[in-house]
């Protein structure tokens, strides 16, 4: 029995690729040229538009579309691999990027016929419009099959009417995911279209916010808006089964941000600690905060690799809702602990703003709360785990 | 008798309190927080009120009540405006400082005649003489005071007061506490008055650390105690999947698990004044109060957005609000993990 | 006054304890829970100081001095043995339940003449008639014990007295409390006599309760105060790198972790033994109380064993067996994870 | 720019190798078989010989050797999940075979001579003999530069004093990787040395410990020993280089006994949880415990892949100190915790005996403490995030 383990030693391969590694560097070097403003942008609740311009013309609103309609097709993990870089400078560009990306061009590649590819991924590669993803309603957060917004069919069109919340990008975008009912029945009612800004598609209240402030959160307020037959995206009932398998790309996404939150915040930590120093000019960083930068940057390492598994299995197209719930789950709360470690390490100036502590912990806090909260993750994983 | 009661006369000053609290704080909090505004409206009801110099003693014109109604009226004022609750510390403060020192403008600080924030020995601020030098990250009152009292180490190591005027003041941009004008303070040699020197000064700033930590050990008890009856409110009203959020175990644990975080805290705080009150050494307590009350209160805090869901990130709700806060009070009079260091250094050196 | 205070009387009876914990209870305590042996000598040592009635009414021929000084007794006990605080839980639990049931072999159990051992709720009792069926995985004393005081459910629901022999016991190789004489207990329809049923039980019951709680909480307080002073005293007498590892910050910390902790749950412990002593509702202060002492004692004997390294994963050096006995009672009394639910459901339902 | 990343997807691989999954499935097979009376050898304190004997029969105190020496040299990744098997049903015989493979095999491929291998070897790897490793003294645990063990050269000879603690497999072993003192610098005057059970080695005062009692802890107390010039390990004064150097593999063997652990309590609370239903058989497992399954089992998912991380690197001949200490730094705590939950969840039949939880929160315990304690992790970690 034991002859056929003789074998040469057995790898597992935990490393980037060359070429990725390469990647990773070249979206690096685009956040720090690009997203120096981030704190400004904070404070002044303003669109980064030039920025998300900037990382349009690097390609990387375009990550998750096949090379057919002008896309790069990195897949999720590059993607992931650039998020994490954004989003460690500025996370309301990073959402942007990701709702774009993991949300919209990941549903409109998978799901979406070649006429409907053909006659939006033009514009949306280019960023030339930006996407925004319509699923949540005032009444319907965690729970999402108990949507209100109404499609009703009218010929070649359907009429939609309701609003929804929650709308990343909302009042940036040109194209808009929307979920509506379609029928009656909880989940198979639920049907998903393309809609374009435009009359009976109008951005309502927008939200003021903790965190993520430059990143603009709207109500979209659907009053009579007119969507074309041909802009259904699927059949008539097919929208949760489509919102479900987006989300977990989403989620990946998110993952990642929380990734680059947490990494920033790491390395505030250990630039603050690295100075820390006697009146000899001796390094004296306190040993219990080196303690904690410890395990943040052990816990760091291990998401990382926990959202790269699940990235690495939905690009092979294996199923990955588990993994990605796991991933999600452990790397936003990471984030959130991180910065707050952030802040009570660097004492006064953590909280002052005059580092981006303060910034980092209230962008943070987002993380565990859109794209499934915390204990929906914990949901999908623990029935996983309970199902025979 | 336990921790937690109050005498008739406690009790009635906690009622004009909330009261104020009602009628004048809470309309206006949420706007005042968010444009950044001063609660001057706030903290001039509670001079009215004669709270200024509640815990200073008779002999030295205040109305010698001890820190109870101080833990009281904090957690209070608290629970709807953190902000507020510090500006009535810092004044507090400076009041039983001076009391201490038995000098200086005591009569105005405790008429709030004159605006007063006090700078602790955290910041490490140098006398050479009577001049004053030193640099102060994050000083929540600062924009609006009229006077700081300082405890200042160096040469002319003491107790003093420097005319607000004689600093540099630049509005900072803080994580919380936004109402309270928050500032980074600059001295650059300023003259200071010498209240106290030697043992005298030590004693007042001692008696203005143990307020301090304690009123924060209040105020965040106050915003946790808030948080949790938010978190209450709005699970017990919103639906998913059919049924209250509340009815899910896992919610309902949560708010047990920072209400049993608070009480504890609640009650070192209470001890800690109480102890001060009987003339003990309330140090050691009041840092683990101190401690204990922002630890939970950021946690309370924190689990209440996650209840609020997409809520609880927007202003409206109070929560981040609160979370905000309290960990920005962590930060203050020295921080938690200073706080820390010297509880080891304390009670457990060698 | 405050929540630790104790009167002359209280005091008194804390100094007889640590006497018989020092002279009679330490030297033995390491061999009797490595062997798994009764703590015999220190049980009958409680009794001939007439503790088990120290919570018993006088009218119901105790001593009427109320929880609070059985709060100080079990936090000395539970000090060195939490078996033997453990032991003085059961009988004072037993004779509280049959003193407000107003009969049953009270005065045996008061003085020790017999061993009894309250089985809760939580056990799931049924009574068909006075024949009492159920399962108890896991309790302490009941190896050694004469009798039970069992509430139970069902047909016949009440207060409940069966002979010991009644019953199947077989020992169990429980984590901790290894000198309770820790068994498995079955009962197959064995008869019981009727010490109360309808509301004059469930007083019984929920008194019996509370007891249990707050002795709990306080043996545990006890034994994380106990692995705190291990701590403190090892790593201020054993060197690594050139100094005591007690002046390393983060062990220094992490015993100022410790004692916050502890000194909250003990808070919460004293709390709810006035509150009930005062004829308050003390259910909920005395489960939250419970939990916060067996989470701060499991992390304080934790953190015990680190700071003591390879030394404190040894039998010697007491600290593993704290950790042991903390966790252990943690599950006891229906255990945190049913308590916490209790909590929510009684503070925060609907 | 951009078109440099017009690639086809980069996978990152995070899966066993078809091999090594099915080596895993021999070794929990092993594992099922031979080591089901855990809970009897700990209450009894007995040494379980016959399932060390069992594994070596199945090759598995060889993973560590080169073929030349009779080994499979299968490394340390297949180490690795190897002992995270064999730990998730018996720690006491994982601790025997990690310090046997991880520590004495590891140490001895890596710096012993060619003659010293020949003449060791084939006792080992066919687990004639097991191995012990003997650094920690009574002085001298974290601080293990401060060890007082004498080894005076006398002609061709050296005689070794000193009393060795904590020596895993003490009673058992019959070989001795010894560290000693050849002169006072505190750190090159570290020497080791190959040392035979025989005249001037005895067994001392066997530990009893909180768990893995039937894994023996003793002192070996070396008092006039004889050892050949021949038995010493490398140059004198390369000792102290030599146990750290061997220290990354054996941190390695431990974060895989941790994850054992955990998986075994993640197990338990499962099972737990599976079974809990209501009176018309509905399951209703608790929701708070469902989510700290959730929480528990992510991050045992997450700790895995640094401790095979690090695993590989090693295996790969690339330094991986930080790595194994973040590994063994992560999967220790969650070890602990999940042992803890366990018992917490599965109340008094997980503290009473009836199920494996009091066994697994005992034995976790150690995981945090031995081949350097949980600070000496962080410092490893912090001390190279901080080093510019």
């Amino acid at each position: 029995m034991t002859a056929k383990f003789e074998a040469a030693p057995q790898y597992v391969d935990f490393e980037l690729s060359p070429e990725l590694s390469k990647f990773r560097d070249m979206v690096r070097d685009y956040a720090k040229t690009n997203l120096g403003k981030a704190a400004e942008w904070d404070a002044e609740v303003q669109f980064p538009a030039a920025a998300v311009a900037a990382a349009a013309k690097l390609g990387l609103l375009r990550t998750t579309v096949s090379s057919e309609y002008g896309g790069s097709q990195m897949g999720n993990l590059a993607s992931c691999v650039m998020l994490e870089e954004i989003n460690a400078v500025c996370p309301s560009t990073g959402v942007t990027i990701s709702v774009h990306n993991s949300l919209v061009n990941s549903l409109l590649g998978k799901w979406c016929s070649d006429e409907q590819k053909r006659r939006y991924f033009p514009k949306l590669v280019t960023g030339e419009w930006l996407g925004a993803y319509c699923l949540s309603e005032a009444f319907s957060g965690s729970d999402a099959a108990a949507l209100r917004c109404e499609a009703q069919l009218s010929g070649d069109h359907y009429v939609l009417n309701g609003a929804k919340l929650w709308i990343t990008t909302g009042s940036e975008a040109k194209l808009f995911v929307v979920f509506a009912r379609t029928s009656a029945d909880r989940v198979k009612g639920i049907s998903a279209f393309i809609v374009e800004m435009g009359p009976g598609v109008s951005v309502g209240k927008k939200e003021r916010k903790l965190g993520l402030r430059s990143s603009p959160t709207t109500e979209i307020v659907l009053a009579g808006a007119k969507v074309p037959v041909a802009n259904r995206i699927g059949d008539e009932g097919t929208g949760f089964l489509i919102a479900l398998d987006t989300l977990d790309g989403g989620r990946l996404g998110i993952a990642a941000q929380a990734l680059g939150i947490a990494r920033a915040c790491v390395d505030l930590i250990k630039t603050h600690l690295a100075q820390q120093v006697d009146a000899k000019g001796r390094s004296i960083p306190s040993q219990p905060d080196q303690w904690l930068l410890a395990d943040l940057a052990s816990e760091l390492d291990a998401y990382r690799m926990l959202t790269w598994r699940a990235a690495t299995l939905r690009d092979r197209g294996i199923r990955c809702t588990v993994e990605a719930a796991m991933a999600k789950l452990c790397a936003s709360r990471l984030s959130n602990r991180a910065a707050r470690a952030a802040v009570s390490i660097l004492g006064q100036s953590g909280a002052s703003g005059t580092s981006a502590a303060e910034r980092h912990l209230r962008d943070a806090r987002i993380t565990e709360i859109y794209e499934g909260a915390t204990d929906i993750q914990r949901l999908v994983i623990a029935r996983s785990l309970l199902t025979p | 008798m336990h921790n937690l009661e109050l005498t008739d006369d406690q009790a009635a000053i906690l009622e004009t309190i909330k009261k104020l609290v009602q009628g004048v704080v809470a309309p206006n909090v949420l706007a005042l927080d968010e444009h950044r505004q001063f609660a001057q409206e706030g903290l001039q009801g509670l001079a009215e009120l004669g709270l200024f110099g509640m815990s200073v003693p008779e002999v030295s014109f205040g109305a010698g009540m001890g820190l109870v109604p101080l833990v009281a009226g904090c957690e209070e004022i608290g629970g709807q405006s953190g902000s507020l609750a510090r500006l009535l510390t810092a004044q507090v403060q400076c009041g039983i400082a001076l009391a201490r020192a038995g000098s200086g403008p005591l009569e105005d600080v405790l008429t709030g005649g004159k605006r007063a924030v006090y700078l602790g020995p955290e910041f490490g601020i140098v006398a050479v003489g009577s001049s004053l030098s030193g640099f102060c990250e994050l000083v929540p009152g600062a924009g609006e005071a009229d006077l700081f009292v300082i405890a200042a180490r160096g040469d002319g190591a003491g107790l003093y007061v420097v005319d607000a005027g004689k600093t540099t003041r630049t509005v900072c941009q803080s994580l919380g506490l936004a109402s309270t004008a928050p500032a980074r303070v600059v001295l650059s040699g300023a003259q200071g008055a010498l209240m106290a020197s030697g043992v005298d000064a030590m004693v007042a700033i001692e008696s203005a650390d143990v307020a301090g930590w304690i009123a924060g050990a209040a105020t965040c008890v106050g915003m946790g105690r808030a948080s949790l009856q938010l978190a209450r409110k709005h699970s017990s009203e919103r639906f998913a999947f059919g049924k209250p959020l509340l009815a899910q175990q896992a919610v309902a644990r949560k708010l047990v698990e920072s209400q049993r975080g608070l009480d504890a805290a609640r009650h070192l705080a209470y001890h800690a004044a109480r102890i001060h009150d009987a003339q003990g050494d309330a140090v050691p307590v009041a840092m683990a109060a101190r401690i204990a009350a922002t630890e939970a209160a950021v946690h309370a805090a924190d689990e209440a957005i996650q209840i609020h869901g997409g809520y609880g990130y927007t202003v409206e709700y109070h929560v981040e609000r609160h979370y905000r806060d309290a960990k920005t009070i962590e930060v203050l009079d020295g921080g938690n993990e200073l706080l820390k260091d010297r509880l080891a250094a304390q009670q457990f050196a060698g």
